[in-house]
């Protein structure tokens, strides 16, 4: 269930009142509802289920989440006194 | 793609998976919430890199799985109706009823087609005046928000010839009632990184309160799940028991309210039944009186239906996590994802199916290594 | 037949539909397998061969060992970014009898073309597969054109059937697979079913894609030159993907084989679809690439001659024949486990929720 | 194709409708001679020969003289008295074959199935198909089997493909007839396309009729054995009937060709029908009979030949061919007087009125 | 088949062309009204066999040739119309219409279907009740009858879903518009067998008194055409002007009585034009108003139609016998069966039609031998 | 205009109500209204158009124009004093 994708925000619009935009996961694009998000901006990311966008990513916490875990690789390195594969 | 790629890392798969073998001295048991997660989890053979006792449960978080054989044959024999158009997300198509699926039926004759988004069905509905349009609006929380702006969307245009026909489960009351199935065996669990997307996280504190289960938010990549359960299994070393989010980046405490709005404007929450659990009190949503018109079930009277469920199927067991698809007697000799007995076996997010498009031949705790 | 009753007579069939032909039947998967198989040969009786079901038969006469193929094209659109039902008709069966390391000598194509049809499309189409065989030096010897009632075809159907002598010194087929080979892959996976899929009604996406359809018999031709009779099988991943592929070949060979997930090659915008419609891309439809298991004395050879052509660029080994499990894939993932790799069962839905 | 606004957006065609495809076009007739040479082979370019349009193809390569031969089948219904889809498309193809003094060698079939379509009534066909391959002596070697949606194809569509080995001393071609040549037909005309007519939606009759359908290579051999390279120009006369076969041969022979209205075998139900439906007998599709075009001094060796084979037992001279007015076919009415056979025009309508 | 084949006995022919030969003096012209004469004449090239003198000019006896333009261009926007299913005899599918044909409606998308007889267009109204069956009755009096009965059954059946689109069209009155032709050659008639069958022969005596022209009713087969031939002949060789009855085995005096009185019921008689020949007062028949709820031209407002003739066509002297097509300088070349331009070069019954297919490339007064 | 066939009446029946017969055209079978000819019996022959049953076939005027086109063959024979083709 649930299967969600990021991308990124290209393009918004109000089609027939309602705010869609374009999304570009990587040389697809899709148009996609924002009204759940209707404060984002293009190039923002975005993720997106059964073509509605329903949260954003947070870039800071996406990065954050990443360092720790290449930390603890260096950790594990250092634990074990070698490179990782 | 960005944000995809960097959490499939198998060096950083590495990583987490070494650490899990420091933190882990004991056995212990996880339930996935989440189909998708399942599905990462079989597809990438994660359950099988994890350390000896540390054992997967699958969850009930798929809702090809878990909507109702009524709900089925309903749709069937509104798809059977002249004049429907019948749409539906893709895997429900597979789905067996007491008679036959909506494949079966759309060679038959019958005008059944997927769509990507609810807002598809909208659309078609407004090109074909002619012909009333139904969409088989299943899901969690993550689904509801855009089937509910699939509602409001067909009222604001005014169109008298779409409905939906609900199945909606919400994700909390199934944990609960998971830990409540006699002989339940979870642990922990890691819970539905979408769906908390949107409903945020902190409807899982009462449930921790009450049942000292960890709960962690988690995503669907395997360096998400590798951290998610890292993360549950510490803090079952630790005796901890708290909400933790390892998908911040996607899963803000407060969720998507704008979203979470929009679902309380068209639905309501009721009692609902799930496939093979039973009726589970406030675990489903219902169309609110004043969207009414919008459903399908009470639009068309398909007369009295005979649901005839497979007596060899013990998905209730599955899904609960109770039992294991090799336990099940049909399970890759009657049932098999060409010839399925029951709705676990469809998608490719079902236990059944996922456990026979891996190969597995017998309960993995009955093996010593990885095949 | 007339629109049907689904309930006919409301007496609903108990269990799964076994009556009748689904769409899932022509995905090229399982039910494909199944149909051919339990309906199809059996019906034929004694005038079908009992040998592997090959992309091009050999036939034995007096002279050279000729190869026969045919195919029936009913891709919607017709027209597609990269290509056409026309083009797409002369190089599969070209790439069919390519399978087989024949090269072609003659074609047939067949058309079925529904009452209203935009008589300029059927030009293009005649015209794009005039070129597709001019490009391939192959010769359209005869054809057929049939006419049916608006709504009795969807636009038009093009057949395809080849005609090709076999290359001396190698005898590739389906069952010739062996334990040590190399799994190797010529091109990128996903081009042309994403293409394609993109089009469709209520899937509709844009994507930076276009079909790889293309010629495969100057490829083959280079390949047995380097690599001789250790061409064991070829196979192009066509309709059921890559999957079907390597599950046929691990059937008719009675081998296990290993793919490695981290070496197929796949395009970014094909990755983006598959994630975003829940799709595996081992099951999208290829028209330009073939999967070759060769002897591993001779693989860095063959491999070397197939990256020094354009329709070989990004040859890849991607996997090996292993003697346990024999008709069994294995996937080895990305993040270091593994899993079967199955063909599709019926009809390729998206998995969107 | 959508369902289309007929007037194309409030703008009528002026004049006749030369942008789509009309039934006609499939007629066999005028239409469909108009098609291919106006659209398809033109299309083709360099990649279709230059000689006349030939049953078989014949391709010239190392070892003895083959012939390819490709027809797509349309029919409905499906079964008919008589025969059904799957018999029909391996006797058109080994007739086809047969026709340029080609014996079959291996036969292809390729399946295009509407979704819905019933299992068991592909299971007939294809034992059909396979009985008749079994009986004309031809193995089928290979094959494909496609689905299309519901609506997207009328049932069932087959196409066969078929290779043959041709025979030594007989090279019969539609551009082989020569003044003089005695005009053979092997057996009685309408049988086919009569039955099929009599199921068609509004038209429906009841006669005392099968199709005709059988394989003809054995009358052939029989007749390449009496009469050798005398057999100039041999034609089945399928769709579009005894007309287009023998103005094809007058036109791509250069001659003339007169033929005797009272000499044609014509089976009372098929008569009848043709009075009350308005049409000409000569138009009518056949599946089990041949035009032959033979030199005088062995017509007589040539038409013993067929009648001491079942499929040839009514075989009868019905005309000759003569150096005038090249191109033109005359028939000589009951009455003694001639008139122009012309070919259909385009769809075979009953003139009820 | 019986009552057939024996009119087609080429010895009788042989007997009857002698006995022609004995018994013309002079050249005459005779017109044979029917287009199933026509068709007979040409296909078995029976002209061509007639003594030197003798020549037969086709009558205005093809429906599908006099049908207005108007007639058919309204048929066309009626078959356009969505949920029309519009039927037809076949012939009348490839007439030409100002701009289209019904076949190439077809093709895009129109539902045209070809009946043998109107009743079948009945049953398709019984079976479709979701569609508007139209059916274009057009015809002589031999075909009125069953058009009437089609009438008389849909009303009788309550089909609120059937109508007509009438073009009928009368004989006798079109014969006297051939005598008033200016430049008319006709010097006798072979009347309509199968009209008379219906209608009898007394209604030509008042145009034999009239014009002192003979009328021959006849047949259709080889032997009759002869026969009538021969007794036109004979009464202008005599100078007798009479109404013969050469069909007696089909024709009575006074016709099917019962079919008279239904068409009476369900038509009355009206002016009527005829294409290329211009209006004709009292030669059609119009639903009788009782039935102008099955009239298609009232029930279906297709605005106004712009009808446009082709200029190089000379049907109309064609259809009166002023004029042969081989006259036309489109004959032969922008105008053939494949690319008709006027209705005669489309039905086999047509006069340019005819011709064309039976070779005719000069006409064959011009020429003294038989080809 | 007007294609009319001689067949024999097989059968007649009601259907709904109209008279309807089976006519047999040599070999071909068709269902025809006999509602023109209520007095037809099967055996005898009818002239069939569009479905419909417009006039019988009298037997002894067809046999009559057959008998005086022999005696005219004859009478021509007898001139010509040799015997036609
Ligand atoms: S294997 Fe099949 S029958 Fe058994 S529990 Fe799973 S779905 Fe049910
Ligand atoms: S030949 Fe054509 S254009 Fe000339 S009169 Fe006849 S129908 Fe009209
Ligand atoms: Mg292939
Ligand atoms: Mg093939
Ligand atoms: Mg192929
Ligand atoms: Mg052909
Ligand atoms: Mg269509
Ligand atoms: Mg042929
Ligand atoms: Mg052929
Ligand atoms: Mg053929
Ligand atoms: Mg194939
Ligand atoms: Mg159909």
């Amino acid at each position: 269930m649930c299967l969600g994708i990021p991308g990124r925000v290209t393009t918004t619009d109000r089609d027939d009142g309602l705010l869609m935009g374009t999304v570009d996961f990587g040389g697809v694009r899709k148009r996609v509802c924002l009204e759940y998000l209707p404060d984002v901006r293009p190039g923002e990311y975005v993720i997106v289920h059964v073509g509605f966008a329903i949260t954003m990513v947070d870039a800071a916490e996406a990065e954050r989440t990443l360092r720790v875990l290449r930390a603890m690789g260096d950790a594990v390195a250092a634990e074990l006194g070698e490179r990782l594969p | 793609m960005r944000y995809l790629d960097e959490y499939r890392d198998p060096r950083l798969a590495a990583v987490l998976l070494e650490r899990l073998r420091g933190v882990a001295t004991r056995p212990w048991r996880l339930m996935e919430v989440c189909g998708g997660q399942t599905h990462t989890i079989v597809r990438q053979g994660i359950d099988e890199l994890l350390p000896a006792g540390i054992r997967m449960i699958h969850g009930p978080g798929c809702p090809v799985c878990v909507t109702p054989l009524e709900t089925l044959d309903r749709a069937m024999a509104i798809a059977a109706r002249p004049g429907t158009l019948f749409t539906s997300f893709g895997d429900m198509l597979r789905v067996p009823g007491s008679h036959t699926d909506l494949l079966a039926l759309r060679a038959r004759g019958c005008d059944v087609r997927v769509v990507y988004s609810p807002m598809d069905a909208v659309e078609l509905a407004r090109r074909h005046p002619d012909r009333h349009v139904v969409f088989l609006a299943v899901g969690f929380e993550t689904t509801a928000p855009a089937n509910a702006m699939a509602v409001l969307r067909a009222a604001g245009l005014g169109l008298a010839n779409f409905s939906l026909l609900v199945s909606h489960v919400l994700v909390p009351p199934a944990m609960t009632a998971v830990l409540d199935a006699p002989g339940c065996r979870v642990q922990a669990f890691l819970a539905a990184g979408h769906v908390c997307a949107v409903m945020g996280w902190t409807q899982y504190l009462p449930l921790v309160a009450r049942y000292r289960v960890p709960v962690v938010v988690t995503g669907f990549e395997p360096l998400d799940l590798l951290e998610g359960i890292l993360m549950a299994v510490t803090q079952l070393e630790q005796g901890r028991a708290e909400v933790e989010n390892q998908y911040a980046r996607a899963v803000r405490r407060e969720g998507n309210t704008a979203a979470q709005e929009a679902v309380r404007r068209v639905f309501r929450v009721a009692d609902q039944a799930w496939r093979g659990v039973g009726t589970i009190a406030g675990s489903g949503l219902v169309l609110a009186e004043e969207y009414a018109a919008f459903d399908a079930a009470r639009r068309f009277d398909v007369g009295r239906l005979v649901v005839r469920e497979r007596a060899e199927c013990i998905a209730g067991a599955v899904l609960t996590g109770t039992k294991v698809p090799t336990d099940c007697g049909a399970y890759g000799t009657a049932c098999t994802p060409r010839t399925p007995l029951g709705a676990p076996m469809v998608s490719s997010e079902g236990t059944c199916a996922a456990y026979y498009s891996a190969g597995r031949s017998a309960a993995p705790e009955d093996e010593g290594a990885v095949p | 037949m007339n629109a049907a009753d689904p309930t006919d007579g409301g007496c609903p069939v108990p269990g799964r539909e076994r009556s009748r032909v689904l769409l899932g039947h022509g995905s090229g998967g399982r039910l494909s397998a199944e149909l051919i198989g339990e309906v199809l040969l059996p019906a034929l009786g004694a005038a079908a061969g009992d040998g592997p079901l090959e992309d091009a038969a050999v036939v034995t006469s007096a002279g050279p060992a000729l190869a026969l193929s045919t195919d029936a094209y009913v891709v919607s659109p017709l027209f597609f970014a990269g290509g056409d039902i026309g083009c797409l008709a002369v190089h599969g069966t070209v790439n069919d009898l390519a399978m087989r390391a024949a090269m072609p000598l003659a074609l047939c194509l067949a058309y079925v073309i529904e009452e209203g049809f935009p008589i300029e499309d059927l030009r293009r189409v005649a015209a794009s597969a005039g070129a597709a065989a001019r490009a391939a030096g192959v010769p359209v010897v005869t054809g057929d054109t049939k006419v049916v009632g608006r709504g009795a075809a969807d636009g038009l159907f093009v057949v395809s059937t080849g005609l090709g002598r076999r290359l001396d010194g190698a005898a590739p087929s389906a069952a010739g697979a062996a334990p040590g080979d190399a799994v190797l892959l010529s091109g990128t996976l996903g081009n042309h079913g994403i293409t394609v899929l993109s089009t469709r009604e209520g899937l509709g996406f844009e994507a930076d894609l276009r079909s790889d359809t293309r010629p495969l018999h100057r490829l083959v031709e280079a390949m047995v030159t380097a690599g001789g009779d250790a061409l064991h099988a070829l196979r192009d991943p066509t309709r059921g993907g890559l999957a079907s592929a390597v599950n046929e070949i691990a059937g008719a060979s009675g081998v296990g084989i290993e793919i490695e997930e981290t070496a197929l090659p796949v395009p970014g915008p094909v990755r983006a679809a598959c994630e975003l419609l829940g799709l595996d891309v081992a099951h999208v439809a290829n028209e330009g690439c073939l999967v070759a298991f060769v002897a591993p004395d001779r693989a860095e050879r063959v491999l070397a001659a197939m990256r020094a052509r354009p329709e070989g660029r990004d040859a890849v080994r991607i996997g090996t024949v292993r003697d346990r499990e024999p008709g069994t894939v294995w996937l080895r993932t990305a993040v270091g486990s593994r899993r079967v790799l199955d063909m599709l069962v019926g009809e390729q839905l998206p998995r969107i929720c």
